[in-house]
């Protein structure tokens, strides 16, 4: 690292990620101060003078976007991850179509959240009476996918659409049900060094161990796959 | 007949008063502040709950601690007018009177209480709000609302304090008639001697919530048990030391200034106070001999000469201040002027012996 | 001491100096949202359905929420500033503490009592009632965040009400009930109503309490203060122009308390009370 | 009407039930934050290094922002309580307009204006300041929302001072300054105590301006509030024992207040005043 | 010597006074509740900036408002003493008079104020909060702190309102000793005519702003210029109307409740009163003869009988409320008692007309 004694690394990073990259920072020489929440929120607090050194978000859009307003370097993909079901433990759900029965409580992530986009991708494949059926069970829209997890967790919601990796990190207050391949959405991820970052070398050390290193196995720990 | 025996524990000391008032007479309750006179109104009116006793009105209980009856203030019905009257500023003034019409139907209330005011010789202020009417005004929409409502006695608390000085003469004649035209028995609290015999047969004054002295207002120049008393009579009251063995009944009392003040009267010795009004007092010149039958001389100096209604109120120096009341005559004759050496006069038998002053005492 | 304008002096000077500085730091942001959403693009991003539904859902709940309060709360104040009883101080802390908790705290305790799986949840649930993702649910937050104002602000116009007109009331025969209707009601009817208009502005700016409690669902659950942060992320311009509606109402609101507090006194300020 | 034993009859039944009902409901949710974290539990997340960042900042930013209140509101305060002028209604209710703005709203006009983006945002940077995302934006949002509670209870203190002292000080050969130093702060230090609490309170709970204003980075932004939310859905259990050291802060400042304004007037509550 | 002539605008009308009062003598400004007094202590004192005028005091200007002098309140140090004393309630006795002390260093603060404490009899007090003494004491203390504090005049704003009755006269007596002590120049607000009597050698009137007459207590009591200046001074004012015509410069009145009075001045036709004081009012019974010179006979009902330090004091119905004194002797004569019937006579000459009094008025 380019010394502990320098100023902390400030990373924003999507809230999925919060397990995985607070692990990767431990194993990082310097010192890193995070800043988790729904994407869209993050990438909107760099568009209004946010100054972190990395961006680390869910998807691959808004780095791209942010990119090409300037505001971000080239980014790189560095992780893929799954949409899963997830429900109480013990919950009787164990498939999409459960998900239909009326009265049931879902909990969801708002559009624009990467994780509320990937959802509706899903339901788009849907037939049209099923993704109805789902999306009239949907209670709250949640800021990013950790809300989502909480609901559940909580037991105020009866299910929701979560990443494999939250699922596993609330393993025990959550369980996963894996959704049919050809449904899944792909999850890729994408970080970039911000543009005119205060530790710039230390910022895209941070991005290339997430490609390869101690950030990488942190990602694989936490149950992200790799990219592609 | 209003007739009350109550005891009831004030923050600081305990309330306890025996009274009975005929219907159509009054009692004046006159006494310092704090000395329990509106709690007293409060009781009666039930207000505020005594701890023992019984009150009773025309031969109904109102109150019995022992029976455990109380009756709330609505079905006592006294006609309670409150020192700042307790007008209610949002409704107008007929609308006050009207309040207390409840007896009435819904529709007849409004005529009653038109006609009410028109009695008191306010009909013109009907739709006006209290905040808009003068102090002597509010006065008698105060006493239209409460004689409105048919009550079975009238309470007044200090009804004449919130009036200026230049009205409150004229409102004073003018209560007193209208009280002995209700025909209850009214109980009526003020801090004022002349008031309270103006506006009432009977005086009692309550010093820390005990009656201490209780009969007309001659009676109570005349026999002050207490400095309070004697100094609310308008008696000017001296402290000193009484002193032991002065014969013939009478005490001989060495003044805080100096000198010393002869009474016909008994005390024991110690601290004591004299009192003596200040039209038993007359003027002499400095170094005249002693002549007459009075006995108390004491040299002092004019501190002021003010004339009033024929009469010369002359303010002394005679180690504690004195005043004394003379004719224009003798002001002439002796020369009064501030800083002039004059001795007061005044007989033995005219000075009463009463307890000293507590601390509180300027 | 007023009106005096002799010299201003080094000390005036500071005085003028330290309000200046507040005026403006506590007015440019508020000015700032409407310089920068021009009046275009404010009408232009009001049309939008996830802004109209927001401002729906916040009208409703308050509205349901400031009822709940006045009927309920009113009672409950004027018990409270006219009764003496031992435990009174420490009763009133209590119902004043929602005040002082930070609003994220107030949505997880409402979880933890009235929450599927809280202390009441069984109970609630066999009554058939459902609190979370549901309009109800906000009504709830609202209600438990906004209620304190309104207990407060009624309790001391309750207790500036002159006791001796209450007292007068009863001596010429009106029962409590009648003296509470006729009487009290409109001599505090200024504070009431002061009141009232604080709570709904609270109510109206809440945002913490029904995040966590009832979540957010676009028509249902997601009032205009939880629409502005979920517009933050997507949609900025959206969020100012929301943000420039809520500003206004709640000038509005502001200088409705001022006109209904300004007459201090229960008699001052009683023109303004309903008859 | 006090302390009446007499029958309680059906008004008071309905005032007690009235009562009754916004008891339970108020003291249930915050009750039930402490029944559901047991002290151990409560204990061992406190011990996370997220929740004691997250107090840190929170202990951090509100002493610096109650510093800044205290010394720019005292004299403003005072300016507006003691002087009047034409427009003064106007700029109070101005400076106490943030009160009902929700915090959402004040964040997102703190961004406009304070923003790099914003109005103010080239002067800001021309002077090498940074305030957005950064701890010291934390302290403006706090001192943002939290100084009109200040503001409003210092002028209604300063506005209690017998007038007759400040003229009494003044024919007493003291001048406007050392009037203000040696009677008005002392008379009012109550007051001003109370209105101190009930600032820190506010920026103790604050939430949604920060949030959109500064951020929520761990050790820099994340303030208390910031990291419930945050938590609630990674580790409840620590969300939960935050919230109840929230709620514990949150009681022990309203028991100060209450302590302050306990004697209304200047006189009775003096004790209280340092010398 | 403290000379001024000042106009403020006030809520609802103007401040226009002149004044001069010489060192050591006083000046007592009485009138109703809102004629300006407490505001004319202010803007002498520099506590409320007058509109134009002078104030001088020895020779220095303290406001000039066409020099565009005008000193601010610390650097006029008058002492002025508030109605309620406005004493600092978080410091003790003595801190209170030590803040006064300013011009001594701060260590010589404590040894004076305790000798000033001392002085006025209450260093026992000197650490006392306000609120722990007596009205009298705290009266002294605002006193001492004033007087401390070297003032080159003297205000005081109703010293002794916030007494109690029974201490009152007392406090009295002692402000004026104090005050004439001080030998600076004194203006002094009150309610009540003979306190300002007592306390002051010159009475200046104010109505609404102007002073409508000043003189000492005597002139005010023969010649009052108002119906508030005589019931201010005890006389009965009674309301009526003047007739045309009554010969040799006199007034004939028809009075409101029916009779009439006359009067040896004259008026012009139109509403009037007329003033008289008890003392000058005999009674008769009711259908004596006339007889003597006095021309004012108004038959009338005894509505209470009051005997108060030798002197009866007999409130009459006369169609508008009448007092009369008369003395012990009358009263057993006459069997006055409440019901009989009388006739009350006075004379012409001692008849003021006074112009009719406000609507304000009860
Ligand atoms: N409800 C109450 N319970 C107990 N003590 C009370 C109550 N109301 C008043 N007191 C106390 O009783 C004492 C007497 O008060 P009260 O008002 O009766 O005096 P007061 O003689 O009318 O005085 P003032 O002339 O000043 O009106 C005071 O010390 C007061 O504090
Ligand atoms: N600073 C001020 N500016 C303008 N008007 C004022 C000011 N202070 C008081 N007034 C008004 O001046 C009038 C006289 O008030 P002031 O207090 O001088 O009367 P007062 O004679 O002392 O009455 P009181 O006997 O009740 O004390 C009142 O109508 C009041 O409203
Ligand atoms: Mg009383
Ligand atoms: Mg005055």
């Amino acid at each position: 690292g380019s010394g502990g004694d320098a100023a902390p690394l400030t990373v924003s990073a999507a809230a999925s990620l919060t397990d995985a990259f607070e692990a990767y920072g431990k194993a990082l020489p310097g010192e890193q101060r995070f800043s988790f929440g729904g994407s869209d929120a993050l990438a909107a607090q760099i568009r209004q003078g946010a100054e972190p050194d990395v961006y680390a978000a869910a998807n691959t859009a808004y780095p791209e976007q942010l990119a090409a307003a300037g505001l971000v370097e080239e980014p790189v993909v560095f992780a893929r991850n799954q949409l899963v079901i997830a429900a109480p433990p013990g919950s009787e759900i164990g498939s999409l179509a459960d998900l239909a029965a009326p009265g049931l409580d879902l909990v969801v992530c708002a559009a624009g959240v990467p994780c509320g986009d990937y959802t509706r991708e899903l339901l788009d494949r849907l037939p049209a009476a099923e993704r109805q059926a789902i999306l009239a069970n949907v209670r709250s829209e949640e800021a990013d996918v950790k809300g989502v997890v909480g609901k559940i967790a909580e037991g105020a919601a009866d299910a929701g659409f979560v990443y494999s990796s939250d699922a596993a990190a609330a393993a025990g207050r959550v369980e996963a049900v894996a959704l049919p391949a050809r449904l899944e959405p792909t999850v890729a991820y994408g970080a970039a060094v911000v543009a005119g970052a205060a530790e710039p070398a230390a910022a895209e050390e941070f991005v290339a161990g997430l490609l390869d290193g101690p950030g990488a196995e942190a990602l694989a720990a936490a149950g992200f796959l790799p990219p592609p | 007949m209003l007739r009350a025996e109550l005891a009831v524990a004030l923050r600081e000391f305990e309330l306890r008063v025996e009274l009975a008032v005929e219907s159509g007479r009054g009692l004046a309750v006159v006494g310092p502040s704090g000395a329990g006179k509106s709690s007293l109104l409060r009781v009666l009116a039930g207000l505020l709950r005594p701890d023992a006793g019984r009150i009773e009105c025309d031969g109904e209980s109102w109150f019995d601690a022992a029976a455990g009856t109380d009756l709330p203030p609505e079905r006592r019905r006294c006609g309670f007018v409150f020192q700042d009257y307790a007008l209610f500023g949002q409704m107008s003034a007929w609308r006050n009177v009207a309040y207390g019409l409840g007896h009435l139907r819904r529709r007849e209330r409004r005529g009653a209480a038109l006609e009410l005011l028109d009695r008191f010789g306010i009909a013109a202020l009907a739709e006006a709000r209290p905040a808009a009417i003068s102090g002597g005004e509010r006065q008698r929409l105060a006493l239209a609302r409460a004689l409105g409502s048919r009550p079975r006695a009238l309470l007044l608390d200090e009804p004449l304090a919130a009036l200026d000085a230049s009205t409150r003469g004229a409102a004073t004649r003018e209560l007193r008639r209208l009280t002995a035209a209700a025909g209850v028995p009214t109980v009526l609290v003020t801090h004022d001697f002349t008031e309270a015999s103006l506006l009432a047969e009977e005086i009692a004054v309550l010093e820390r919530g005990e009656i201490v002295q209780r009969g007309d207002a001659e009676t109570l120049a005349a026999r002050p048990v207490s400095a309070f008393v004697a100094d609310l009579t308008g008696a000017v009251v001296l402290t000193g030391r009484a002193l032991a063995g002065a014969g013939g009944g009478g005490t001989e009392v060495a003044l805080d200034g100096g000198g010393t003040a002869l009474t016909a009267e008994p005390a024991a010795p110690g601290p004591v106070a004299v009192g003596v009004h200040p039209w038993e007092i007359a003027l002499e010149p400095a170094g005249a001999a002693a002549h007459g039958s009075a006995r108390n001389r004491l040299a002092a100096t004019v501190t002021s000469v003010t004339a009033v209604g024929g009469r010369v109120r002359v303010a002394l120096d005679a180690g504690q201040p004195l005043v004394a009341e003379v004719t224009t005559a003798s002001r002439d004759e002796l020369g009064l002027r501030p800083g002039a050496e004059v001795v007061a006069v005044w007989k033995a038998s005219a000075t009463r012996v009463v307890p000293a002053p507590g601390a509180g005492l300027l | 001491m007023r009106g005096r304008g002799r010299r201003v002096g080094w000390f005036g000077l500071v005085l003028g100096l330290a309000l200046a500085l507040c005026l403006v730091f506590l007015t440019l942001p508020i000015a700032a949202i409407f310089l920068e959403a021009g009046p275009a693009e404010l009408l232009s991003s009001l049309g939008s359905a996830q802004a109209l539904e927001a401002l729906w859902v916040s009208l409703l709940t308050t509205t349901i929420a400031l009822a709940v309060i006045l009927l309920v709360g009113t009672p409950a104040a004027y018990l409270l500033a006219t009764r003496s009883f031992r435990g009174r101080a420490a009763l009133v802390t209590l119902v004043e503490l929602p005040l002082v908790v930070p609003p994220a705290v107030a949505g997880i305790g409402l979880l933890a009592a009235f929450g599927p799986a809280g202390l009441l949840g069984g109970a609630i649930e066999g009554a058939g009632v459902r609190l979370v993702f549901v309009t109800a649910g906000v009504v709830v937050a609202l209600v438990f965040v906004a209620s304190p104002f309104y207990l407060r602000q009624a309790q001391a116009a309750f207790e500036a009400v002159d006791p001796t007109w209450t007292a007068a009331s009863r001596t010429l025969g009106a029962g409590e009930a009648r003296t509470f209707a006729r009487i009290a009601i409109p001599a505090a009817a200024p504070g009431l109503g002061a009141g009232a208009a604080l709570a709904w502005g609270r109510a109206l700016g809440e945002f913490g309490a029904t995040l966590i409690f009832a979540g957010s669902l676009q028509g249902v659950t997601q009032t205009a203060p939880l629409a502005i942060v979920a517009l933050f992320g997507t949609d900025f311009d959206a969020a100012l122009a929301l943000s420039a509606v809520l500003v206004a109402v709640a000038a509005a609101l502001l200088a409705t308390v001022k006109l209904l507090t300004r007459g201090r006194g229960p008699t001052e300020g009683a023109g303004l009370a309903p008859r």
